[in-house]
């Protein structure tokens, strides 16, 4: 829009290619995979500049493990991976469906991005506690929660911890250290931070870790966060998803064609990992580093998980009004799930007959949860009375809400 | 005259202002080559340009900041901040600064910005997708708050909007944008073709800010009330029988408190209606402000139906949304008392 | 039984809440190894120890944040915010989270965090240094809101506020840290010394939040108010030489609505009186209140005394603040009326 | 407060020396003046990686310029630089003498940082917008605003613009292009970015420029600010003015202990230049160098002024409270104004006769600028009727503030 001469102009970003374009990702680059150092996890942030430029690969174009970063899992560990993982996609699968027969009002899938939650849930401790946002629920399915327990929130039904309050997808588990997930983006980033600064206060042992996406970058919560998570060295893993998509929003308009968002962290003097978040053993490895260096009372870590959002934003959304039709198939990072089989192929520890005989299991398995939760109503079938919805404002209810809950008629 | 429903009159307010100054600039989450995600402004990055209509980061605070600055510079900034839930983290930026930059620089600098926001509930949206923050934004010295209840006030009052020098919170009611809701939500959905307010100019006009709009007339009672809840007041009245006033306010701040005080002094009882939550709502300032203006024309207290003191929780929508029922409930209790 | 002012009062009560209970930590901008700019946290660094009471980047929605998630761990924290005028950017984390955490997880998860913040004007602190901004978080499902007027009152209080399970927003009027002030600002300034409410026990103890306190019995009319406005309530009830009746509500929201029913009706007048400014401030929901509890009751209008609808401008502190000639021009006006 | 063995333990940082202890910069690295190399204008900010880092220094040991950074200006400008220098702190020095007197309720010194404000000031154009905090008077000075006026501000007298509305020093002067300073720290910080993509949005040829000191950096509002900057690659200077101190807190509560301010620049891809703040010619060359980049349309520059708080924070504050008395005398980057008349000095362009008659002649304007300013009073004289105290809330008056005006008796 510049008119050349005539001064200043006004630069507005654009993605490499909208619909009825070719996908175009030729601006990307990837370093080989194996080629990135791993540093010692009580490693000055001061000698850490460069991390946040490379990207951390382990698995090859063979699906072999290379490099420093190979965490050397075993494959029984692997196999559960990727089982979560395919779990992850097949729950997806059935709650799209669901939403789309009015079952539920909506729903939000992770496809694409299961390694991201399910290798970090590994690469942490069972009694660490987890901020996510509303795309990791790979988290809940990696901690083994029971999948009946989500599709209740999600149909809002008598089944619902939640007494029918929150949007499907919006969950709390208590018991599986999973924050409550709050609609406002990026609120829990430094809320974790507080968190985690009471852990260390109490001289406990467990970390936090939270999660946003690369739009949400850009809110004030995620500079709070950092600040504060610099300041008091507070043991926690703050990961940013970058799955090139914030709704209909380029990954541009948080900043991503100026820089890389692990690069966020070295404004901080935190250590600001770039991770192939396609790469189960990458994510697992740069994840475990993270929390070993927190849980070690060496402070905070940024993580950049670079992937791609597979699906569309939400059940609301329509990506074929804004990107390529085809740019996921041609996303270069592949699939997660794709490559953790492959590398377990390649390793001669699974096989294509066991994958599919595996997908027949999680398919049964997951219908089975449907037909349990079901079985408890999907939306419109009330979690509870209506007197509920006056609970918990406070811990104890005041006069004015136990007036209107008589005005109600409750 | 064309027939449009509310997204296409608020679209439509946006297209004239462009065309018609080239200083206006519009800018929000999504808003741009997408059109935003209720379209309202769908097709105007086309029409008009990458630099007049444009994506933003999602950071509500910057987007006001940005807006506050571009309006101290000369243009005329129209931000959207993608639901109204969503512009608490801008509440400062508002409040401390584009409400009072005129006053503490004694008129040497002003923020002109426009800040569109969807609102209110109906819509399955949960907590955090269906909130009606207008009250906190009327006790706001130097911001105007603006809730328009169809087509053709919402295309008047958002030129008028952009128009003002003042700051304008411009809060769109989501539930009605394709057609008005009564309140009777196991009722067939109805679309705005059908009713008159439907009827839209394609060019330029302005609806005069705070000037509410009789749109019912009547002298057996006073309905104060805005946005979704003049459509569900307007099928109370009718349900009732009652030959009640109905007031859509329009502008929530500055009131009309001239049209407000005429009518209740006039029928004598008055009944609030608002979708937002009870307590220090807007209610409360407009059963103030009836009191100390029609004291003793009163015959019986005046009634609030309002959203109840809780969050808005997804599986008991419509026990949270103040429908007809609650609002002929009322009715019959200042008729009587 | 010790002599204390308010600033006094307000640090014996954090200071006795780090005593008893290792979960309660404090933290501020400046709080640490300062003190507080009020010196409210004076010597308890000190005394508790680098990581019980500490400074914090200026970041309030980081502080607010922060004590969120602490309080989510277990801890019961206390946080300041140096003036009330600086917790807007804190607004979102304190209405979208902090009040909400508790519904939205159906009880799972809660903030029993304290928000300790010097609110109010009289001291020449301009714009950004003297609002009350109470009546916004008043209209919040969720949050406490509490403003004390005496020494005792403000560490009974406090105490109360960080041992609740609900998030607090703990507002001090600062221009009566000192001593009372009641509007006379031509006068010698009274130390707390001199009042019965700066005998404050050393020890622990609570005063329940939502139960006003009737500072004044009287049965001419009622005057509800709380903060500052509580000692020009009083001189102008003096000066006025009426029996007037004047209650300090202490607690904002939830209110104490039996206290204040019971009143006006034994009076049957009301003036409400508040240093925040008018539409839709708190003062509306006390009229509204009181006209659906007492409409049958009420001999006059109810009246208010507020804050003008502008900002805070410094050089006129004085033609701003309402002081007593104006609180005792509305008793004659609802004695009249 | 760590427990050896028992875990985790919370970080709270701590100044070098606190009231009692003797000042310590031991742990301050001061690079040579002159070593620092001078990047061409139109370089790509990921080839600036290491600037935030270093410090850019012109004035070496003996008051000799030196280096690449050098900007040559001639001697006229820079006896200039010094009398606006020594006119902002005879400036402070006065008022803060006339709030001891009562004449005033509240002053903010910005001594020991004159350069900075000055300094950037002559290398901005005159209609470049200003968007400073507090502790920025030197720019109004510099731009040859009348103290006059400043001064009737601060009396809030029957001469003061601003009607008697803000608290003093709070200045807002259109026709310098200085706009209205906020009570709310960095809230201007993403306004001047504002500002300035309407300029390039409008094909101008004006940049900004905007000041917050670094303890104000943790604020969401820099985040804004550096996001939308990078983001629409806004021309715009970005200021922070790092005395390590706010008010009582040591820059460290900002992160200041875990890296610089600069670094700040690398997580959105902008250039981050660290600067001597208290070397006249290292701040101009430097500012000059972000606006020339500004101003030709590669975009944002973040700029750290490493300088002092010498002064209290302000009228209402005590530092010998939380620092060593002695602790500004300390400072190892010496005094702007003394460093600049050392230059001259060396340079044969002044001597130390001038510079005492200059004192004198500044003192006489500044008393007779003061002498002007009283005789339109001092706060108690109300700078107009009570009436305008409803103006300006809105453009037009609405109905309830004219009843409130008539309630009032005005
Ligand atoms: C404070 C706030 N602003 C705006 C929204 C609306 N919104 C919901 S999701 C979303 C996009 C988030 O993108 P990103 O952070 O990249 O996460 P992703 O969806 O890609 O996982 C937006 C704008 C919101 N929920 N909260
Ligand atoms: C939003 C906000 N929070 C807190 C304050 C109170 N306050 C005024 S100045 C100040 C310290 C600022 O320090 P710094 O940013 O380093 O600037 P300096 O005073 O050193 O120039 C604080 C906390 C404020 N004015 N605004
Ligand atoms: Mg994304
Ligand atoms: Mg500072």
């Amino acid at each position: 829009m510049s008119k050349p001469g005539s001064g200043l102009s006004l630069h507005i970003p654009e993605p490499p290619a909208r619909p009825g374009q070719p996908p175009d990702f030729s601006k990307l680059v990837i370093p080989k995979a194996g080629a990135q150092p791993r540093p010692p996890v009580d490693v000055p942030a001061a000698q850490l500049r460069d991390t946040p430029y490379d990207l951390i690969r382990v698995l090859d174009e063979s699906g072999r493990a290379v490099g420093e970063w190979n965490p050397r899992l075993d494959a029984a560990v692997l196999r559960k991976g990727l089982r979560h993982m395919m779990l992850t996609r097949a729950f997806d699968e059935r709650m799209l469906r669901a939403q789309r027969q009015g079952k539920t009002s909506f729903y939000i899938k992770s496809t694409g991005e299961e390694a991201v939650s399910v290798a970090q849930a590994y690469a942490l401790d069972a009694r660490d506690m987890l901020f996510p946002s509303y795309r990791q629920q790979g988290l809940l399915v990696a901690r083994d929660w029971p999948i009946v327990d989500m599709m209740c929130q999600i149909y809002n039904n008598t089944g619902d911890r939640l007494k029918g309050r929150q949007l499907p997808i919006m969950y709390s588990v208590k018991d599986a250290g999973f924050f409550s997930i709050s609609g406002n983006l990026g609120t829990q980033f430094p809320q974790a931070v507080g968190w985690a600064m009471a852990s260390a206060y109490k001289h406990d042992t467990r970390i936090a870790a939270a999660w946003v996406g690369d739009g949400t970058t850009a809110e004030g919560d995620f500079h709070h966060a950092l600040t504060f998570a610099a300041v008091y060295r507070a043991p926690v893993v703050l990961n940013v998803v970058n799955n090139q998509w914030a709704i209909s929003s380029y990954q541009a308009f948080a900043g991503g064609d100026e820089t890389t968002f692990a690069a966020r962290a070295l404004g901080y003097g935190l250590p600001g990992l770039r991770v192939d978040g396609n790469d189960f053993l990458a994510v697992y490895a740069a994840t475990r580093w993270a929390a070993e260096r927190a849980r070690s009372n060496h402070g905070a870590t940024l993580l950049e998980l670079f992937t791609y959002r597979v699906a569309p934003h939400s059940t609301s959304d329509d990506p074929a009004k804004y990107r390529p039709e085809n740019e996921a198939e041609k996303w270069p990072l592949g699939d997660p799930i794709e490559r953790l089989k492959q590398h377990l192929i390649v390793a001669g520890e699974w096989s294509e007959e066991r994958q599919v005989a595996l997908e027949a299991e999680i398919d049964e398995q997951i219908r089975a949860a449907q037909r349990e939760a079901e079985a408890k109503g999907t939306l419109g079938t009330p979690p509870a009375s209506p007197r509920t919805m006056f609970e918990d404002v406070f811990k104890d209810m005041p006069w004015h809400l136990h007036k209107q809950r008589q005005e109600a008629g409750y | 005259m064309a027939t449009m429903n509310m997204i296409q009159a608020i679209n439509s307010a946006m297209d004239v202002m462009l065309s018609k100054d080239p200083d206006v600039v519009v800018f929000g989450e999504d808003v741009g080559y997408f059109g935003g995600v209720f379209r309202a402004t769908a097709g105007l990055q086309q029409k008009h340009g990458l630099t007049r209509v444009f994506d933003t980061p999602i950071c509500e605070a910057g987007i006001i900041a940005t807006a506050i600055g571009m309006g101290v510079y000369g243009l005329r900034p129209v931000a959207e901040i993608q639901f109204a839930d969503y512009i608490l983290p801008a509440f400062d930026q508002l409040v401390s600064e584009a409400s009072r930059l005129r006053y503490r620089s004694a008129g040497e600098f002003w923020a002109p910005i426009t800040v569109r926001t969807p609102c209110g509930g109906g819509i399955f949206g949960g907590q955090t997708h269906s909130q009606s923050p207008e009250s906190i934004f009327t006790h706001v010295s130097g911001l105007k708050t603006v809730m328009p209840s169809n087509p053709y006030d919402a295309k008047g009052l958002l030129i008028a909007a952009i128009e003002e020098d003042d700051p304008v919170i411009f809060l769109e009611p989501k539930r009605i944008y394709n057609g008005p809701f009564d309140g009777h939500h196991d009722r067939p959905l109805s679309s705005w073709s059908k009713f008159p307010q439907s009827e839209v100019p394609e060019g330029y006009y302005r609806i005069p800010l705070s000037q509410a709009a009789i749109v019912r007339e009547g002298s057996a009672a006073t309905i104060l009330t805005y946005g979704t809840m003049v459509h569900v007041s307007l099928a109370a009245v009718a349900e009732a029988g009652l030959d009640v006033e109905v007031i859509d306010l329009r502008t929530l701040f500055p009131l009309d408190a001239e049209t407000i005080e005429a009518s209740v002094k006039k029928t004598g009882r008055c009944v609030v209606v608002h979708e937002a939550s009870r307590t220090s709502g807007l209610g409360a300032e407009l059963m103030a402000l009836v009191q100390e203006r029609c004291f003793h024309h009163l015959e019986a207290p005046i009634e609030r139906v309002t959203g109840w003191d809780t969050p808005y929780p997804h599986a008991f929508e419509w026990n949270y949304f103040p429908g007809p029922d609650r609002v002929r409930a009322a009715l019959a209790r200042v008729m009587e008392g």
